[in-house]
């Protein structure tokens, strides 16, 4: 992966080259070996290029080769091994090269202004809604009906901060208190400045092996064990926005495929997705690693912190790392396989693990998208 | 169970195929087109669709993050579904690549374009080249496909003629196909008389906008078998991209349609292009391109599909019948419906004739260097 | 299961019209600076890949087939001939090829006084003032017939 | 502007790799000093779309100052914003109901920022509201007014105000925003 950062000289193809070829080396890999190339990256209002999937392709690594880019908003950066996933499964390719990235830097005179357009032409956009509503309007209904405190919510947001000061490309590390988050600027109520991850630049790349291959290039592969994917339907204001159904959904078809019958117990540690700091608290429930409600309850009692029982975030999450979208859940991806071959450094989380997931959100609090890796 | 019979296209739905589309929002059109493929086989998506894939581009829609919109009007609310951005025939390549490994049994997959929604073409075009290099020479792309067409004409000894006479074929063919919009009895003469845009390209050799959904649905042996009695297999899938750079590219030669035909030839057992296939459904959303690709695919030798052109070859009741449908030149340029548009051409006419192979192949249009490539078999 | 239908609706027929301002800001990217410095100059740069030897006449900071960094630079004599052009009314686009080079550049030409430009035709650079460059690829005024 | 790589030492096969992450940050000041060349474009893309039967009616409805939604007769839910199709039955959606124009605040938030993330100089109160006459939970997105924002509460009764007839065009903003219905 790259550094990730507020703005980077680098173009989108620049920034995806130096992903890709940092993973390539990683593997020991050179382009000539890779059958596909798989490209994630999310609104092409960002990085300001329409059919973007194109303007990425030499920088992915595509260059006089199958390439596809696949798109789930946010969920992007999870979807793309996922898509690299089914590439390999098929049988028609072997090694697959799946880089994700975002630019967010070039739109003036601010990325968030993108966000007006993905709400409905016709009846929100009017409104002059942004993307910073809809997670207000979650986070309200989520601590409404679970009755969780701002407080409980800020323990999020100071854990990846703090954990982003081990990770070496992270955009925003930082030691902050609870007292910080409640006191910093109130953007959206309930959300304040410090509840929401930055807007980033940068891009991050996996390699994918068939099992033969993998076997080959290491001897210490991670195998993808389940892939699930759901979107919800297009109509929010229609769904209870206190629990995520669909990502729900999509963990139980990862479970299914892993073998996993009691999540809880059977997942080590977990990447999941944190644009905003109550976003972990809901995907936590929404993966069933934490019953309704009781995410804040294990993240108060230090569950989810690097030593704790159930390590959540342990690169820092996108609060502390950053939100180059795509890439950012890439990122994710790319947490899991170093903590899970032991090569996390610093961030290696203290208990012995062998099963991770990392998870992306996406769309009108619609997307959920999980990988499932075992060492 | 043989390798080619893995999976099968089993039905197709559609809706639109007008120059303007102004009594359905592209909701109702997806609705519309989805229930038609469902019903011919007879299919609940809520129950038994595992997988749906759309393939449109953010900037046609005037929305960002598409897939936002895609999945109540096809039945995949709370279901499996995500956004290939790309042309629709390579939707159909990712929903094989799920059905063979084992993740899928039925998959949906949907592509629709509302052209006539999008007041600000020239800039959304614009936006698809670099900002640097690129767009300030290259206005709308049409500069770049006169600079490919003028190239390939120069190594390949090709006439304006033969390029003028696959509009005239390919505007004759679509006078049958009810989806045609811009179909016509022209003259050699009259097509070559068209207003010049970028010498050498005139008005006529470009498709022209207009609007369509369609949905194809795809099933593993099994399933197929369970729901038709007619499937059509899809014995081999292939797709390539060239260069995002466009000075990288060799303007001559279409690698890109070359890659992917390779690719899918393997697969489907393809020896000999020239001979294999009953027709072909091809990209000719710029005519020269027709020639360009029928080469790259190998179906003519290089610099010999002019000639076969002008011969007759390629007509509807040639020995190698290229675009009966009447092409993008017909039908219109459809964006990234495009492919599956031209899927449902060769599934309707694989099943209506005796034919038993046909070729489909898609390119992204201008400024892109991407194709996808389906070898359907009955 | 479901059945087949049309929507049959002449009554209601409603277009919503709305824009999207964009406005951009780009990085020309790592590479595209060295570029645009030496356009500064007066200077066409190639990039040249170690692993291959090809020298691209476009700001790359990767060869994208031997996917490795570019870190060599090589001045391009502006001279090239014309791999392909089209033309409206006055205006002409062309690609140039540079002798040794890999890729095309595109750019405009100035319209020769008499005849029609031709594929191989020799063309060279025509730089703005110094005073009045600012690093853009227009800084080229046009390729002109030598 | 030097490109920095940070790293750190990762092993593959026993054999101990540097790790690089590569990049080259802007700083603020070499973003507003513009020190290397930037490309600066503007585009106003525009755009006519067909809103289609549903949100053609339901624009229509808003009008004559009344909410619409729409009926499935096979799971019984009366549907708001509208639709030609039942996204649960898979199946086309049977008649159109006129709803009442007060709702229940399902969820608010209090907007202190434009959609280009400059500030507002009056803070916004916006809130999913169920639509009263809909099934439970169907909400809308909407704007509320004529109430303290720290007043507002997850269950509170609203009613829509409706722009004066003459200023109404068929369109969401017809409803000028959704106040409360008790004396606050």
């Amino acid at each position: 992966m790259t550094l990730f950062r507020h703005r980077m000289l680098e173009t989108g193809k620049e920034m995806a080259f130096e992903a890709a070829r940092m993973a390539l080396d990683s593997a020991g890999l050179e382009r000539k070996d890779v059958d596909a190339v798989v490209l994630g990256s999310a609104p092409d209002a960002f990085d300001g290029f329409h059919m973007k999937g194109e303007q990425l392709l030499d920088g992915a690594g595509g260059f006089r080769k199958p390439y596809t880019r696949v798109f789930v908003g946010g969920g992007t950066g999870v979807f793309v091994p996922i898509a690299a996933w089914w590439h390999v499964a098929s049988g028609l390719a072997d090694i697959v090269l799946a880089v994700g990235e975002e630019k967010m830097s070039p739109l003036q005179p601010h990325p968030q202004y993108a966000f007006w357009t993905i709400f409905d032409q016709f009846l929100e956009r009017p409104l002059g809604v942004t993307l910073l509503w809809i997670f207000a309007l979650e986070m309200r209904r989520y601590m409404h009906v679970y009755n969780v405190s701002e407080e409980d919510i800020a323990l999020v947001a100071v854990k990846n901060k703090a954990n982003a000061l081990d990770h070496p490309a992270a955009q925003l590390p930082a030691r902050i208190t609870v007292e910080d988050v409640l006191k910093s600027e109130p953007i959206c109520a309930p959300v304040k400045r410090l509840d929401v991850s930055p807007t980033s630049d940068g891009a991050a790349a996996v390699v994918l092996a068939s099992e033969e291959l993998a076997k080959k290039l290491t001897d210490t592969p991670v195998w993808i064990t389940g892939v699930g994917w759901n979107v919800d339907t297009t109509y929010w204001t229609n769904r209870d926005l206190c629990y995520p159904e669909y990502l729900e959904k999509a963990a139980r078809m990862a479970y299914k495929m892993a073998h996993i019958t009691n999540p809880r117990k059977e997942i080590d540690f977990a990447e999941v997705y944190d644009p905003f700091d109550y976003k972990e608290l809901h995907h936590m429930e929404g993966l069933l690693l934490a019953g309704k409600g009781e995410a804040p309850k294990l993240t108060r009692e230090g569950v989810t912190q690097r030593d704790g029982d159930l390590p959540i975030n342990p690169s820092g999450g996108l609060l502390g790392v950053g939100n180059p979208i795509a890439a950012a859940g890439v990122m994710k991806v790319a947490e899991v396989f170093w903590q899970l071959r032991g090569e996390a450094g610093k961030r290696q989380v203290k208990k012995p693990v062998n099963r991770g997931l990392a998870q992306a959100w996406g769309d009108l609090m619609q997307v959920g998208t999980v990988v499932i890796m075992e060492r | 169970m043989t390798l080619s019979k893995q999976v099968a296209l089993v039905s197709m739905g559609y809706s639109g195929f007008s120059t303007v589309t102004p009594q359905l929002s592209f909701k109702e059109m997806m609705f519309e087109a989805a229930n038609m493929a469902y019903a011919q086989v007879g299919i609940d998506p809520r129950a038994e669709v595992d997988s749906f894939i759309c393939c449109e581009e953010d900037l046609l829609e005037g929305i960002s993050i598409t897939d936002e919109y895609m999945p109540d009007q096809l039945g995949g609310a709370q279901r499996a579904l995500c956004t290939i951005s790309q042309d629709g025939l390579n939707g159909v390549v990712q929903g094989y690549m799920q059905i063979t490994s084992g993740i899928a049994d039925l998959v949906v997959v949907e592509s629709h374009v509302k052209f006539s929604n999008v007041l600000s073409k020239r800039d959304v075009h614009s936006l698809a080249m670099d900002p640097y290099l690129e767009r300030p020479f290259l206005d709308d792309g049409i500069p770049l496909a006169a600079l490919e067409m003028r190239r390939y004409m120069h190594e390949n000894g090709v006439s304006e003629e033969s390029v003028a006479e696959v509009v005239v074929k390919n505007k004759r063919n679509g006078l049958k196909n009810p989806r045609s919009s811009y179909s016509a009895r022209l003259t050699l003469d009259e097509v070559m008389r068209s207003e010049e845009l970028w010498s050498p390209l005139r008005r006529s050799y470009v498709a022209q906008p207009a609007d369509a959904c369609v949905v194809a649905v795809l099933a593993s042996y099994a399933k197929a078998r369970s729901i038709t009695d007619y499937p059509i297999w899809i014995e081999g899938v292939g797709w390539f991209s060239e260069s995002s750079w466009i000075g990288l590219r060799d303007f001559s030669r279409a690698l890109y349609a070359e890659g992917a035909s390779k690719m899918a030839y393997k697969m489907a057992k393809i020896d000999n292009p020239s001979k294999a296939f009953d027709f072909v459904e091809i990209d000719d959303s710029i005519a020269f391109k027709e020639l360009q690709h029928l080469e790259a695919l190998g179906i003519y030798p290089q610099g010999k599909a002019a000639e076969a052109t002008l011969k007759g070859e390629t007509k509807e009741d040639g020995s190698m019948p290229v675009n009966p449908s009447g092409g993008s030149l017909s039908l219109g340029n459809l964006a990234e419906t495009t492919g599956l548009a031209r899927l449902l051409e060769a599934f309707e006419t694989l099943k209506k004739k005796d034919y038993s192979k046909a070729l489909v192949q898609s390119w992204r249009g201008i400024p892109t260097s991407t194709a996808t490539v389906v070898v359907l078999g009955v | 299961m479901t059945s087949e239908f049309r929507y049959t609706n002449s009554e209601e027929v409603r277009v919503w019209k709305d824009h999207i301002p964009l406005k951009y800001k780009y990085s020309i990217g790592v590479a595209a600076q060295k570029f645009s410095s030496a356009l500064k100059e007066g200077k066409l740069l190639g990039f040249k890949c170690s692993s291959c030897s090809k020298v691209y006449a476009l700001p790359l900071l990767f060869c994208p087939e031997c996917f490795k960094e570019i870190r060599e630079y090589v001045e391009i004599k502006p001279e090239g001939e014309i791999y392909s052009f089209t033309e409206r009314g006055e205006e002409v686009v062309i690609a140039v090829k540079f002798p040794d080079t890999y890729g095309v550049l595109i750019h405009k030409m100035k319209k020769p006084l008499a005849g029609r430009p031709r594929i191989g035709q020799k063309v060279r650079a025509v730089f703005k003032k110094k005073e009045e460059r600012s690093g853009d690829i227009t800084d080229i005024l046009w390729f002109e017939l030598f | 502007m030097g490109r920095l790589d940070a790293g750190w030492h990762g092993c593959n096969n026993g054999e101990v790799k540097r790790l690089k992450f590569a990049g080259t940050p802007i700083s603020p000041e070499e973003w507003r000093n513009e020190s290397v060349f930037f490309k600066k474009e503007e585009f106003d893309l525009k755009y006519a779309w067909d809103t289609g039967y549903a949100i053609a009616k339901f624009l229509e409805g808003l009008k004559a100052g009344k909410i619409l939604g729409v009926k499935c007769n096979r799971c019984e839910r009366i549907l708001v914003p509208p639709r030609m199709f039942c996204e649960k039955c898979f199946r086309k959606v049977d008649e159109w109901v006129t709803l009442r124009d007060t709702g229940t605040v399902n969820t608010f938030s209090v907007s202190y920022v434009n959609n280009d993330a400059s500030r507002r100089e009056k803070p916004l109160v916006v809130a999913v509201i169920e639509i009263h006459g809909a099934s439970p939970g169907m909400g809308i997105l909407h704007v509320l007014g004529e109430v303290e924002p720290s007043r507002v509460r997850v269950g509170m009764q609203v009613k829509a105000v409706w722009k004066p007839e003459n200023e109404r065009v068929g369109a969401i903003t017809d409803i000028a925003y959704f106040k409360p219905i008790e004396v606050m």
